[in-house]
């Protein structure tokens, strides 16, 4: 397989260095790196992430022996959000004699300290800092502070002695910098290229002593960090929960996945509350079935870890992500999970890429009724499925730009999230895993639109299929009849408490109770932009729209733009090879392309 | 004065009814009531068929108009396009207009009917009742004026 | 016995049901009323709330109250078909049930109309459904099938309700003759002053021959209309060519059942025994018996078709229905509507009206039940694996159910003390 | 209905296979278009008689007999099916078959349901004009087995040509036109009946010009319900079948006129009483709705076989031959005692 690539590409990481073997595999990895050259060409050690700054597992768990043997008296703590799988850190907190927590919200962590200092939010604050090796950036506050805090930065200097002035701290470090920051914010060094002497005779030696005999284990237990609040530290987002998990579409509460295969085998159901390890280290959580499991293996996010410790590693000081030997038993009790995704199998269906249809036998496609006509533009969406790694940011970014409403767990277990984008994990037989970004497909034979009585929702010219919220009456007819479902009906009325409601984006209504609502490509963002090229008398030019959605992608996945312009990127992807639709057989005639290498 | 003659059955009623015709008592003489419908009294009397289905047939034709119209002027006067179905969808419209065909024909046929009958019979609503329940033949004299 | 005498007894007898009821009369009326004021309660905490006050959600979008409109339209369908198309086929048994099939058509009809705007997101805003001139030149999208039934079901309404009236004339004259006190005043404005003159029965003809001959492509276009708010759409087990005859067979039959469960006990309890006889409920039992063999053969071959074409989703659609979640719902439903009826072909049973009424309780079942599996299993499992969901009622769904039905008893109970059950110029007109 | 039709009736099926020997496989599918509009006339007169019957019709009773007795007609189309079923290779599934969708099967099933429907006439008939009991229930039997060949017709006759298209008012809407020729059928006897003896037949022939009225209406009604479930889903594998057969000449023409031949025409020429009581005005439209049938098969098949100019002519003829003798040639009814 190596042979074959043409830019061959091994990395490892994860579960694969997190295991027993895991120093083996890293050292592996490292060789064949070094053996395929990739080493300072795609593997690049000068603008990695500055870890050398940073401690290790191991250290954490020599500060949790210092606090127990009473060694520490003040203890400041500061940015940790979570402690989760991190051996006995947390309790003997209680043992140091005075511990203090800077912090701006309040986590397990803090509330074991004697003091809270609550510190601004990063945006009320200066600061400062090394995303990766020679960048360094400046952070400035965007607004005053909210509440009466003080920087982190202030306190320890006043505590220091000195006079609480971060500002001014800051300036005098980056004052002897090079010009141009104060304009960018930023200022880039290219460093050094680093690229390490890797003796190989020393690495395969090192590799061999440390590679363990194989140990056939009952199953595993596999400690993934959460997609959502990686290690926890982002638990206090009422957002991240809302948005469900891509693979498993759980959205609410921590839970343990294991292969359908492995469920039956041993007698145990979806939302089966299940039991493991005993005393402290107890956990209890309950069962979720996910396809593409390998069997035997039970896959918990990190932040459900809650006091279960992992061990650690003690020639790398890591903990490991992967353990052997850990069983579940059933407790007889269900609770039930919000799984938002109805099935992962769409075999056969014409929705994900391997089963992608033609619109007809024929090839000419057959309708009674009259051509489709726009005027200047026909706004379209092409997702590449390639690069799409169901990361989920486009679905956060649709609930703020959109002012979309947070539901919360009891009307998820009823199927009535309102998010307009949503990533939808398919499992079919005969094809690999595909995440697909579901969203109103902005149909040309739209089939909600005719159906609506009061015309709440019809088809502009610019092929936008729009709904007027305060025309809506709520008969709900629209999103039955759309094939995609990709409509969303308001239940109740949502307000937001304070300060949440300071989320608000002014541009978009917000929708009472009653209404149905839905994804328009980011409307009031078109409006904006017609807006400027009405000004100066000319249409709006290819990239001058974006959608909260494709901005946010962080692999450039979604591309936006006008069909009727052939220059624009949106109509070369559109109609190059990679390119289907989503059922396209129906005759919809959507206007969001999906792309895939595996069409053709 | 009025000579009246009260039936239980429909047989004797008739037969009286036809000796007074055949004595030559001009039908307008005669006030006839009757618990149902007797065809033959119509044939005695020569009555005309009712002038009903004029109206209805109006009425129908204008529901008709109306369907069409309502529906075509209202798409045309805003035209908004829906699902890339035309702005005058005419298979969609042929079912407002069968209705309306209906409704407007329907309540036309039964103003004609009052109007035809001369409802409501105020003398009857005020005054006594009418004795409708038997078959009832009354003939009125000159003394009467 | 004479035929002055047979009137007389006619007269007295059906009007009799009119004196003063029973208590068991003023229990029943009582419990019908709690019921529907229920109902009505409930459906005001929701407007309060919001619809998700009951238990749709995505992507069952209608449920419970849908279900409810296309029941009672159906009830509704007998009351006209028996009176309009019988007539039209001069089918003398319709004289014995057209009066309270008529009655129970515009009440089932004034049920229906409920539901539409108790469904509704925002009801407030319900006028937004009616074409009417206003500023905005905003008028109604005369594509959407929704706008279809209201034009469908207020012309049956009031269609139907002329219908009504027009039969109830001459009777309501002589109710007038009856009656005695303010009562008597109501019936003698009512009944217009009618005198069973000729020519007004001339006139009187021709009206009800127009009525029946309007109403009869009634019947037939407003289950179709109601079948179309489905079959226009795209989605498998509502998208389907046959839906329109295959709704207003089912609505026939339906509603056939309810008149039996309605007539028998009220035959019994007004003791109408001589004026509606076996051999008449034996000709009803027929039209359920007919209309039941409609319904099914609809039922085969739309999995038959689904299955010759071998459509991944027209196949898995139907597979739900029979195995999947609501599978229950679905059998009971075959076994009230396509097997149970096929004990008419018995005559005996045919003839037996303990069974014929045990019988239409199922049939009303059964039919109720396909409205639901029909709706809530195209829903639940449609194209996009991802979008499946299970609909659950909730107490506000089933009690606002159950207020339907005190509202429709209510209505029925009032009505037989109110106006004569039978049609008494008929029966006098065929008693000879 | 004499001794001589059933011979007629042979004769016809045998000339019929000496045609199509003759002609080949150049004959295509026309054999369909003629066997189906003959078979479905027969069918539905004798439907028309049992519909009557369990409803206790009392207008059909002066014409009840002369209709009853064409039942052996109905012994012809099994014949002709095995005639036919040497064209199988039409059908554009006869290669890659499905379960339900295989030669032998096809045949046996059609020949079976056509053959089923002759011997429940047989029996329906015999019975009725015995005055024997049971006739009902041999009535309900008939209409059920009417019912079954009639769909068959369309699913597999028709339908399965354009598989996998699919529409499932399809069935419905064959038995419905059958029936409508039925009743077409016995229009067109009354007419003459009436022709000579106005007294006895006129009042019945009012009310089977009123069925024509009522059915034309119903077709109407049925066919909208297909093209407006079509016209609006708009999904491309159904609207396929309807585009085909209305974007091209001459089959959009056709398409147009089967509209006036089945509605407009027999709808408002029979609003009039004056139209109703008229045996000639009476006797057009019921020819006219005939044509419209031949013609709206040629609308269905057109675009999936070859349908020989020629032939179809000759064995509309050839079938046609012993119903129109036994229809309106014969003259004297023996009803056996």
């Amino acid at each position: 397989m190596l042979k074959s690539a043409r830019r061959p590409l091994v990395l490892a990481g994860g579960a694969a260095t997190g295991q027993p073997g895991g120093l083996a595999v890293a050292l592996l990895a490292g060789l064949l790196q070094w053996t395929l050259g990739a080493v300072g060409d795609a593997v690049d050690f000068a603008s990695a992430y500055s870890f050398d700054r940073l401690g290790t597992c191991a250290d954490l768990a020599r500060l949790g022996q210092r606090l127990r043997a009473k060694e520490i008296g003040v203890l400041f703590i500061s940015r940790i959000h979570s402690l989760a799988g991190q051996p006995g850190v947390a309790p003997a907190i209680d043992a140091a004699a005075f511990p203090v927590g800077l912090t701006d919200f309040l986590t397990p962590v803090y509330q074991r300290c004697r003091i809270i200092l609550p510190v601004p939010h990063a945006l009320e604050a200066w600061g400062d800092a090394e995303p990766r090796r020679g960048l360094l950036s400046l952070i400035r506050p965007v607004f005053r502070p909210f509440h009466d805090t003080r920087p982190e930065l202030d306190i320890l200097s006043t505590l220091a002695g000195g006079q609480a002035a971060a500002k001014s701290f800051l300036f005098d470090r980056w004052r002897p910098l090079p010009g141009g920051w104060w304009q960018n914010g930023f200022h880039q060094t290219r460093p050094a290229g680093v690229t390490p002497a890797l003796r190989p005779a020393e690495t395969l030696a090192a590799w061999q002593s440390a590679s363990p005999a194989a140990q056939p284990a009952p199953l595993w237990l596999v400690v993934a960090p959460s997609l959502r609040t990686y290690d926890g530290r982002s638990r206090a987002i009422p957002l991240l929960h809302e948005i469900p998990d891509p693979l498993s579409t759980v959205s609410y509460g921590p839970f343990v996945s294991v292969s359908p295969e492995t469920a039956r085998r041993r007698g145990l159901s979806a939302n089966d509350l299940l039991r493991s390890g005993n005393g402290a280290n107890r956990l209890e959580l309950p069962l979720h079935l996910q396809a593409g499991l390998p069997p035997d293996v039970w896959q918990i996010p990190v932040d459900a870890l809650g006091d279960l410790e992992l061990p650690i590693d003690a020639r790398t000081g890591e903990a490991a992500a992967v353990m052997a030997g850990l069983t579940w038993e059933s407790t007889g009790l269900h609770r039930k999970l919000p799984v938002l995704s109805g099935s992962t199998d769409a075999t056969g269906r014409g929705i994900t890429p391997g089963h992608r249809k033609e619109a007809h036998h024929h090839h000419e496609r057959h309708t009674l009724l009259p051509p489709l006509e726009h005027k200047h533009y026909r706004w379209a969406l092409a997702i590449d499925l390639d690069r799409c790694n169901g990361c989920s940011a486009c679905v956060a970014a649709c609930y703020l730009e959109n002012n979309i409403a947070i539901t919360g767990p009891a009307e998820h277990l009823h199927g009535r999230e309102l998010s307009w984008l949503r990533i939808q994990p398919y499992f079919n037989r005969d094809e690999p895993p595909v995440l697909l970004p579901m969203l109103c497909q902005q149909c040309g034979y739209a089939p909600c639109e005719t159906v609506c009585p009061v015309y709440a929702t019809y088809h502009n010219e610019e092929g936008l299929n729009v709904q007027v919220y305060n025309r809506c009456v709520g008969t709900r007819y629209c999103n039955n009849n759309c094939p995609y479902k990709a409509r969303r009906f308001n239940w109740f009325d949502y307000d937001r408490p304070a300060p949440l409601n300071l989320l608000f984006n002014p541009e978009v209504s917000r929708r009472p109770k009653g209404v149905m609502e839905k994804c328009t490509f980011c409307i009031q963002r078109i409006r904006a932009a017609k807006d400027l090229a009405k000004d100066q008398a000319r249409l709006v030019r290819d990239g001058e729209v974006t959608p909260a959605c494709a901005q946010t992608c962080p692999a450039g996945a979604i591309t936006f733009g006008n069909l009727l312009d052939p220059g624009s990127r949106v109509s070369a992807l559109a109609h190059s090879g990679r390119a289907y639709r989503v059922l396209e057989e129906l005759g919809t005639e959507p206007a969001v392309y999906y792309l895939s290498k595996r069409v053709k | 004065m009025t000579r009246e003659w009260l039936y239980h059955d429909k047989e004797s009623f008739l037969l009286k009814l036809k000796e007074l015709l055949a004595a030559g008592t001009p039908p307008e003489r005669l006030t006839i009531m009757t618990p149902f419908h007797v065809h033959e009294v119509d044939h005695l009397l020569h009555l005309k068929p009712s002038p009903l289905k004029i109206f209805t047939l109006i009425g129908a034709a204008a529901g008709l108009a109306a369907g069409w119209g309502l529906t075509i002027y209202t798409s045309l006067d805003w035209p908004l396009r829906t699902g890339g179905k035309p702005i005058v969808a005419i298979p969609a419209y042929v079912i407002v207009a069968f209705e309306l065909t209906i409704l407007i024909g329907a309540i036309v046929t039964f103003g004609a009917f009052l109007f035809l009958g001369r409802f409501p019979v105020l003398k009857v609503i005020t005054g006594g009742d009418a004795t409708e329940a038997q078959f009832l033949i009354q003939e009125h004299r000159e003394e009467d004026e | 016995m004479s035929l002055g005498t047979y009137y007389q007894n006619l007269e007295t007898d059906v009007l009799a049901a009119m004196r003063k009821p029973s208590t068991l009369y003023w229990v029943a009326l009582a419990f019908s009323g709690a019921l529907f004021a229920m109902g009505m309660g409930l459906w005001g905490y929701q407007i309060m709330t919001g619809i998700g006050a009951s238990g749709k959600m995505h992507p069952v979008g209608w449920a419970l109250y849908i279900t409810n409109f296309v029941f009672w339209v159906g009830i509704a369908h007998s009351g006209t078909l028996i009176s309009a198309v019988l007539f039209l086929f001069r089918a003398r048994f319709r004289s014995s049930f057209n009066r309270s099939a008529e009655a129970m058509t515009v009440i089932a009809v004034m049920t229906a109309g409920l539901f539409p705007l108790i469904h509704l997101g925002r009801v407030w805003f319900f006028y937004w459904l009616m074409p009417y001139p206003n500023q905005r030149h905003l008028w109604v999208n005369f594509r959407s099938p929704l706008v279809w039934d209201v034009f469908a079901v207020s012309t049956y309404f009031t269609v139907s309700l002329i219908f009504f009236y027009t039969g109830l004339i001459p009777d309501l004259a002589v109710a007038r003759r009856h009656a005695t006190g303010l009562k008597r005043w109501v019936y003698r404005v009512l009944s217009l002053g009618w005198e069973g003159k000729p020519n007004q029965w001339n006139h009187y003809n021709q009206l009800y021959m127009f009525l029946a001959a309007f109403a009869t492509p009634l019947v037939i276009s407003v289950h179709s209309v109601v079948s179309w708010d489905f079959a226009m759409s795209v989605i498998p087990g509502w998208h389907t060519t046959i839906f329109a005859p295959y709704f207003v067979a089912g609505a026939i039959f339906s509603g056939t059942g309810m008149v039996i469960t309605l007539v028998v006990p009220m035959r019994k309890i007004l003791g109408l025994e001589k004026y509606i006889t076996i051999d008449h409920f034996e000709s009803i039992a027929k039209i359920l018996l007919f209309t039941s063999l409609i319904v099914s053969y609809a039922y085969i071959v739309e999995f038959a078709l689904a299955y010759y074409s071998g459509n991944v989703f027209e196949t898995a659609h139907f597979s739900y229905r029979l195995l999947g979640d609501y599978r229950y719902f679905y059998w009971m439903m075959l076994l009230c509507n396509s097997l149970l009826p096929l004990t008419l072909f018995f005559k005996p049973l045919r003839r037996n009206l303990k069974y014929l009424f045990i019988l239409s309780i199922f049939v009303n079942i059964g039919m109720w039940l396909e409205r639901f599996v029909i709706i809530i299993t195209a829903l639940a499992h449609d194209y996009d694996p991802y979008n499946w969901g299970n609909f659950a009622p909730t107490l506000v769904d089933v009690g606002i159910d159950i207020g339907s039905f005190g509202m429709f008893f209510m209505l029925f109970l009032i009505f037989t003390k109110m106006l004569p059950v039978l049609s008494i110029t008929e029966v006098k007109e065929h008693a000879e | 209905m004499n001794k001589w039709t059933t011979p007629l009736a042979a004769i016809s099926v045998l000339l019929v296979l000496a045609l199509e020997l003759a002609a080949g496989r150049s004959t295509g599918i026309t054999l369909l278009v003629a066997m189906m509009f003959w078979a479905s006339l027969c069918q539905g007169l004798i439907a028309l008689a049992a519909a009557a019957e369990l409803s206790g019709a009392r207008w059909i009773r002066p014409i009840r007999d002369r209709v009853l007795l064409t039942y052996p007609l109905l012994l012809m189309f099994p014949a002709l099916f095995l005639i036919f079923s040497a064209r199988l290779d039409f059908y554009p599934w006869l290669d890659h078959g499905t379960a339900w969708l295989e030669p032998a099967f096809f045949v046996i099933r059609n020949t079976a349901s056509l053959v089923l429907v002759a011997v429940a006439a047989h029996f329906f008939v015999r019975r009725t004009l015995a005055g024997a009991p049971g006739a009902r229930a041999l009535a309900v039997l008939y209409l059920l087995a009417f019912v079954v060949c009639q769909s068959l017709m369309a699913f597999d006759w028709v339908m399965s040509f354009e598989y996998p298209w699919i529409n499932t008012l399809f069935g419905p809407y064959f038995f419905i036109e059958a029936f409508y020729l039925g009743i077409c059928a016995t229009a067109l006897m009354l007419a003459r009946a009436t022709w000579r003896d106005r007294a006895a037949f006129q009042p019945t022939l009012k009310d089977a010009a009123s069925l024509l009225f009522g059915f034309s209406l119903l077709w109407a009604g049925q066919l909208f319900a297909q093209y407006l479930t079509i016209w609006y889903g708009n999904i491309p594998e159904e609207v396929g079948y309807v585009y085909k057969r209305l974007a091209v000449s001459p089959l959009w023409e056709i398409a147009v006129f089967t509209l006036f031949a089945f509605f407009f025409i027999p709808f408002g020429v029979m609003v009039s009483k004056a139209a109703k009581l008229s045996p000639p005005v009476v006797g057009a439209v019921a020819v006219l709705v005939c044509l419209g049938y031949v013609l709206e098969r040629l609308l269905f098949l057109l675009p999936d076989g070859p349908v020989h100019p020629v032939v179809l002519p000759l064995e509309l003829a050839l079938v046609g031959l012993p119903v129109v003798w036994a229809t309106l040639v014969v003259r004297q009814v023996k009803t056996p005692a």
